[in-house]
């Protein structure tokens, strides 16, 4: 290299296995040298391909790759359906107190019983917000809250002596999880539409719903961010054949505190305690799934449930609940997750639970009036919006072709995470926009006029949106090259 | 209000845009009479000072424990580099990375994740975590009935050497999908997998066999012989492995002549903490043949319309998002925060540092061992090579000396009597390179105590 | 706004300031309500100017603002004298473990005896390290020590009834830090050259020295990169005189198990414990400056001194230590900082404190090798580099109009932190470079090719490097103006 | 080899490229006779895990002690938010911002705690920090006579009731420069600085007095008259301050009629942990008049050559780096880290936050000192209004009630007998927001218990 040029976007960060040098040793972590005992027929003959790098390098690598994330604690992050809201820090510290890090899930009740007294408290205080009589809290994240509810009502069935329910309705703007998770329970997945207003078309419903009906799967308030206005019927409907009614609980932030799944009649309901509970989504998981039931259900339950008695809290395993759909995970589900969500309700409280609800839907509806004014179509004007609402690029993608995705990566130079796109499935081009109740109102503004300001881009120009992002360490990148090139492991250049 | 910024102004002219008068106005779609939303169990707000200190009293409460326990979660050293790198924000606070240019810190750590998990197991290619070991071996059973198509009707063999819950999770998952399972029972004196029992199960439509290694018992399997018994029967192998323990053994990859096919397992023991069963994550490792049948987010490298190289979600379309109802798996947030300690970890560590803390387990536990085996009442009754963990004979019921040692601060064991009531009185104990000399020395004489004293009053 | 640019470097972060609202009151820190029990006459009347946020802003805030600094976990910082080594995490985690967060300085000493055990330890290893008698290790921060130093020197004259001594010599090289030492003790400063080579010019030096000199501040290895040749002769100068030798140890980190201060014949010395033992720098502190004596001015210590009995450790104070200089702190200097060396040194244990002086001088020695190679001129060729080297830009400033800043400047555009410029002052356009230890031999490569490269950049048009940086938050900023027009603090807009 | 990442490959080949052939050479200008480098009590090296254990060890045996001792050093909740942030890696391992372009970060969280501190204090402009109080507390002194130059020597009172250990610290340090310090009594009853000792004082020629409020007893001074006296008399008033206490009291740039003139205080309480006795801050503030007589870094804020609005370091001059030997002071590295930590406590308590801490802390040692009213032998001697702290008299050498009340776990109070031995058998105690009422009620049973106990045994 002999001249250079002004770097004008982030610099790349070659992989950790660039940076590995054969025999370099450098740190002060592996502990004091002992003979291997493997027989010699199992031993290991060529070492992994692990790096081999100081802890410097590993340290300022991770670091540096970091930086090429945008996050809640970097940016306004409206994405649709996930709740990217403030996680508290104080839920992280105390979580990870180090007796809890060290806590060895099979350790003796007795030396468990502040751990237990915590998932305890979390159980009886998710009862109360839902409005189901009973919690497990092992599910891993929302879709295993899902199969253990459809695998619930699906032993509710059979331990009636009804084997013939062998499908699960979903609506048309189900989550994918949803549908995924009926065929993993072994059921026919059955679709019924929703109305222009975004509803579920109760004729439709009427119409599938049957002796064969297990079950119904919803979101209230749907992932078409309106409230299912309908719910009663509903309920009468599928409970009038038979069925019960699941309730996906990914939009519960929406009501928290206004109306309760128990109260609308269903029967069983996950919560994605990594969204309502903020507690953080780790760049992907983890999250938590707890479940709820009404008391029909109770016995279903996945284990370990945590109880209470006289002598203290301990796991109730299969011996106590003979009826229980099992077990999801090998030990207690994502138990420090668990702990923050536990947390964070302590330090709301029940005044703060009702306010998030509240605050959420401000913001949403706030946000929405906001873009209207500024021209953008909303996919359901006439209605409110919950949590979140969905922009839909239907008119400007006809005029301008420009697609979501390239008013999303334009976004991304400006700072803002991108909302989510192209779900739900039904409303074309659409940019589901979740702002949470946790940011400010300036906040809202200042994306409002950028997306304004992105819009009059496109109609000036349209092709400098095609080709966003500027500004980010990659421009747009080919995602059909990835596929069909498959590169899932690095290699050395040859 | 905590963690919500409006101020009085703001609700009041938000409100005015959006041309309601109170915020209970937008919820006017919803039926009045559901509108309950009684919260009377939930306590008052407290402040971070007072929750804090509640729960530094309980973690004070369950104190500082000297850990024996493994059983699937093992205590080891975590580098104190690796959660301060992943709980910074940009790491802790992102999500799923949809969008790839604004994510390429996770896509990329995902992609090397990718590369060490396939290199330890000896496979092609792995996804980027599922929930956890169990749950892993769920996805894994089911993957190799797609990936095993030629068979109407599926069984698998689970050996009762794989840890118990795993087995009932998978059982319990993979039932509703009419899968069965059958139990390959183990030799009682090796405590290896019976190999006359394997050999001679029914061989024909055989969709995969599960082997783990080391097993429940921490007793090496003769992995050769069974992976080359079940390609030879047209079954899948579906391997379950501690990972520190690759460091040291051959990976699956390499098992008989063919290697095995799917290859799952706890991640926990690379750098994440025991923290009472969770967070931790599952692996999947898998030939490239395999990959569409393969559940999870996997990362590939491409390129920006610059031509810089970069990285991105690929073959979504297994995904529940984009096949819903025909996905490989419901699966969408998984344990991402887990899998970027683990690289981190590894990167750390190395190869070498993670042989070393395999070969440092194995010592320690065979130190506990020698020394016990001194303690009147105790033997060790399965003779099979093992790795950091063994099955203990004592003479009392495992619970009552589990109760006292748990009252001298120690968390003795995993109790066997349930899950292996053959075995009479036993406990699965494990001791890692975390435990001293000393440790070592407080475990047998709390022990021999607790005997004593147990005997005393049985006398 | 309604159209938008791309942006092409990092956005501006407001002030806090700007992000408050009034009447904005979101956090779960405030304690309940209590009436202020002030009397009327004493109570503050108008709120203090605090912002008013979000935690979540406040965190954002913050978070954004700390990814615009360079530091070592992200770049490469070759601040020469400052040491910018890699600080290892676990020093961070164990000092930070919460029993000794929360301890109170005046704790009864039988709480206190984990802390005190750690820190009299420390004491200990600092007097091996150095080979000095005794240590205390009060002083937070190098210039505190030397303050410490300066003023055992004149305890120790006035203590033998040798009033006169008012000179205190310090070379030409020496850091400001030890004149303004000098001055604070009350001694007057004399100024040694330096001869052609960099060492000390020792006929100078016999001229000054004599009956008035209380001692002679040195750094050896000098700030000039190289290793003072005639200390033997310098210590039998002064000490003829009835001077002491003092030993600024900013460059400890050189000669860490190859030759000890205390060995040289210094009598009295400081060491930057956020230097040579890898305590964090904090965005400009904090540090420790230990200092370590010989026999004879070990009454003369600072308190406290940590001291080990049958009934365990304890605090000296002032009834002990009657000849004691004093206090320097309130309470235990730099406490948590001592811990981190302390566990920093048991972490490298006796091989790998030689290892640091040994890879610390192969690091500056390799770079200034490349450099050579490359063409650029070095202050001292005919010597060895220490842990650190000068290059020299006189050629370049003289041919090219080139200056250390400019260079300094445009090496930011890279991800490289700059050398230290402008010092030592007598060598002119210097950039005086320390790779330390901790970095790889690919980083010195990476380091070399781009100075080698903005070299030619520089040939081919110097305008380039004039305007630098580019790529950061802020172009070049006017330190003029920043003196001239004083903006200390923030204010509203008008 | 810890932390260095050499190979043997890369040592060879650098070698070669230096043109020596062991790194031996290297220090061949070191003279020989010289190079012994016995480092014989130097432990061998640990991994992180043994000194991880080592230290875990060492703290659980100083263990959780519930904490009634201030005397300078509060304990005060900590938003969990602060340490997270600070110890992200750039700022952590960040230095001084010499580059002011690759040094924003800090440089604007300077100017953003020069602001609060101003506002804070009543001042104009703020240092980026010092030490500590106490060594503040002495630039102070030694700022104040070069601000008021007209005197060719320099006296300044220094009240009894102001910190023991600031007054040493100052004294030891500024006595080298000729600066005499005279001590002015404080009256017994209420605990204030006695009026009449003060106004009676030698008031030609004076350079500065010192005020701390609330003193050292927690009683507050009437800083108006002190103030006033002081300036009548030509002198500089240096005030002493506890920032948590400005929430509520009138700030030192109120001050009688013109205001104190240079004010520093221990930035402990603002969000940075007790930690056995730092790292701390020293925070100073002054009016613009004397910024170029203030020691340490000061920020300002400028322009780029865009025009772009942007931070440096300003005011150099004054320092050692540029004046050398005639600086303000010597000062260089300073406590950066725990400003950062007090702006960003600061910024998520905010003045609200900082109110209730105060008064919250204030009515905690109210209630401790109603509850100890009823315990006999115990009585509270000074009738001064104050702040969150107190001067408890106890029937027994406080020594001894110390030491068997931190066998209980309790840290009981700062024992005043050996600097204030007039006061008889003393303690200072405080109770900030962090107690509850149990912990209250826990020390004065304690207490009780222990007094019970002592008497009994001289009984
Ligand atoms: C509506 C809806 N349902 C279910 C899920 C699945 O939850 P999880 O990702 O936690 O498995 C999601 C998550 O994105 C969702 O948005
Ligand atoms: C040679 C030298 N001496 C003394 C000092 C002063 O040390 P500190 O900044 O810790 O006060 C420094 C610091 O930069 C230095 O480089």
């Amino acid at each position: 290299m002999n001249t250079l040029s002004a770097v004008s976007r982030p610099e790349l960060e070659p992989t950790i296995f660039d940076l590995s040098a054969s025999g370099r040793r450098a740190t002060a972590q592996a502990p004091a040298l002992a003979n291997c005992t493997v027989p010699a027929n199992l031993r290991r003959r060529v070492r992994p391909r692990l790096p081999e790098v100081s802890e410097l390098q590993a340290l300022r690598h991770y670091t540096r790759l970091s930086r090429l994330n945008f996050s809640i604690d970097t940016n306004f992050y409206p994405l649709g359906s996930c709740t990217m809201k403030y996680n508290p820090r104080g839920c992280n510290q105390y979580a990870m107190l180090p007796e809890f890090l060290g806590h060895h899930p099979y350790a003796h009740a007795s030396l468990s019983q502040g751990f237990l007294e915590s998932l305890f408290e979390l159980q009886e205080m998710l009862c109360d917000v839902t409005g189901m009589k009973a919690v497990s809290l092992t599910p891993m994240a929302g879709a295993q809250g899902e199969f253990a509810g459809v695998a619930m009502i699906r032993a509710f069935h059979r331990q009636r002596g009804d084997f013939h329910r062998d499908e699960i309705i979903v609506t048309q703007a189900a989550h994918g999880t949803n549908p995924a998770t009926a065929s993993m329970c072994g059921f026919k997945v059955v679709e019924v539409p929703c109305d222009a207003t975004g509803d579920c078309d109760i004729e439709a419903l009427k119409r599938v719903a049957g002796p064969r009906t297990a079950g119904i799967m919803l979101t209230n308030p749907s992932t078409l961010g309106v409230f299912e206005r309908h719910i009663a019927e509903i309920r009468s409907i599928v409970h009038g054949v038979g069925g019960l009614l699941y309730y996906d609980g990914a939009n519960l932030n929406a009501i928290l505190g206004i109306v309760r799944p128990g109260d609308m009649g269903f029967d069983v309901i996950h919560m994605n305690l990594h969204k309502t509970f903020a507690t953080p989504h780790g760049g992907g998981g983890p999250g938590s799934g707890a479940v709820g039931v009404a008391e029909r259900l109770a016995p279903f339950l996945p284990i370990p449930v945590v109880a209470k008695s006289a002598e203290g809290y301990r796991f109730l395993d299969e011996r106590d609940c003979p009826l229980s759909i099992g077990r999801l995970s090998g030990f207690m589900g994502n138990a420090g997750v668990l702990l923050r969500a536990y947390i964070y309700i302590r330090m709301i409280g029940r005044e703060g639970l009702r306010r998030v609800g509240e605050f959420a839907t401000l913001n949403a509806n706030y946000l929405m009036a906001r873009l209207q004014q500024a021209g953008f179509q909303v996919a359901f004007p006439a209605r409110r919006a919950t949590h979140e609402f969905i922009v839909t690029l239907k008119a400007e993608s006809r005029d301008l072709g420009v697609t979501a995705t390239d008013v999303a990566k334009r976004l991304l130079d400006f700072g803002y995470h991108a909302p989510t796109t192209y779900f739900p499935l039904l409303v074309p081009e659409c940019l589901l926009i979740e702002p949470t109740e946790t940011e400010s109102r300036e906040t809202l503004d200042g994306f409002a006029v950028t997306l304004e300001a992105i819009l009059n881009e496109a109609r000036e120009d349209v092709s400098r949106l095609k080709e966003a992002p500027y500004t980010l360490p990659v421009r747009r990148l080919d995602d059909v090259r990835a596929a069909k090139q498959l590169e899932l492991v690095w290699r050395p250049d040859p | 209000m905590p963690f919500i910024p409006h101020t009085v102004e703001d609700v009041r002219s938000m409100l005015s845009i959006i041309g309601v008068s109170s915020i209970d106005d937008l919820f006017d779609e919803v039926p009045k009479a559901l509108r309950a939303s009684f919260l009377d169990n939930i306590p008052p707000a407290l402040s971070e000072m007072e929750i804090g200190r509640i729960m530094s009293d309980r973690a004070a409460r369950d104190g500082h424990v000297l850990n024996f326990i493994g059983a699937g979660a093992y205590e080891h050293h975590i580098p104190a580099a690796v959660w301060a790198i992943v709980t910074r924000g940009e790491i802790y606070t992102a999500y799923t990375p949809y969008q790839a240019e604004a994510s390429q810190g996770t896509l990329q750590t995902i992609f090397e994740y990718q590369t060490m998990l396939a290199s330890l197991t000896g496979m092609e290619v792995a996804n980027a975590s599922l929930y956890d070991g169990a749950s892993a071996l769920a996805e894994a059973c089911l993957m190799s009935v797609r990936a095993n198509k030629k068979l109407h009707q599926s069984r698998i063999l689970l050996p009762k050497a794989v840890h118990p819950q795993y087995r009932r999770c998978t059982q319990g998952i993979c039932e509703l999908q009419k899968i069965t399972f059958e139990t390959i029972d183990f030799d009682p004196l090796s405590g290896r997998t019976s190999w006359s029992a394997f050999s001679s199960a029914e061989s024909a439509g055989l969709t995969a066999v599960v082997i783990q290694q080391p097993n429940f018992f921490g007793i090496y399997e003769d992995v050769d012989a069974l992976t080359d018994w079940a390609h030879q029967h047209g079954a899948l192998v579906i391997a379950v492995v501690n990972p520190t323990s690759l460091a040291v053994l051959r990976p699956p990859g390499d098992w008989g002549a063919k290697g095995a096919d799917i290859v799952i397992g706890e991640g926990q023991p690379l750098g994440v903490p025991l923290s009472g069963g969770g967070p931790y994550f599952g692996f999947m490792t898998t030939r490239m043949e395999h990959v569409r049948q393969m559940p999870g987010r996997i990362v590939g490298k491409t390129v920006d319309l610059e031509g810089r190289p970069g990285y991105a979600l690929t073959l979504q379309a297994r995904e529940q998002h984009i096949r819903r109802g025909k996905a490989t798996s419901n699966i969408c947030t998984n344990q991402g925060l887990l899998m970027s300690a683990a690289t981190i970890y590894l990167s750390i560590v190395g190869a070498e540092g993670l042989e070393r803390v395999a070969n440092a387990s194995m010592a320690k536990t065979q130190m506990l061992m020698d020394r016990l085996s001194a303690v009147p009442g105790i033997h060790f009754p399965l003779d099979g090579a093992r790795f950091h963990e063994v099955v203990m004979s004592v003479p009392v019921p495992p619970e009552r000396l589990l109760e006292q040692l748990a009252n001298r601060g120690i968390a003795g064991g995993y109790d066997l009597t349930h899950d292996y009531p053959e075995l009479g009185y036993c406990l699965l104990v494990c001791a890692t390179e975390t435990k001293t000399d000393l440790d070592i020395n407080r475990y047998v004489a709390a022990v021999t105590d607790v005997l004593n004293s147990l005997q005393a009053a049985g006398a």
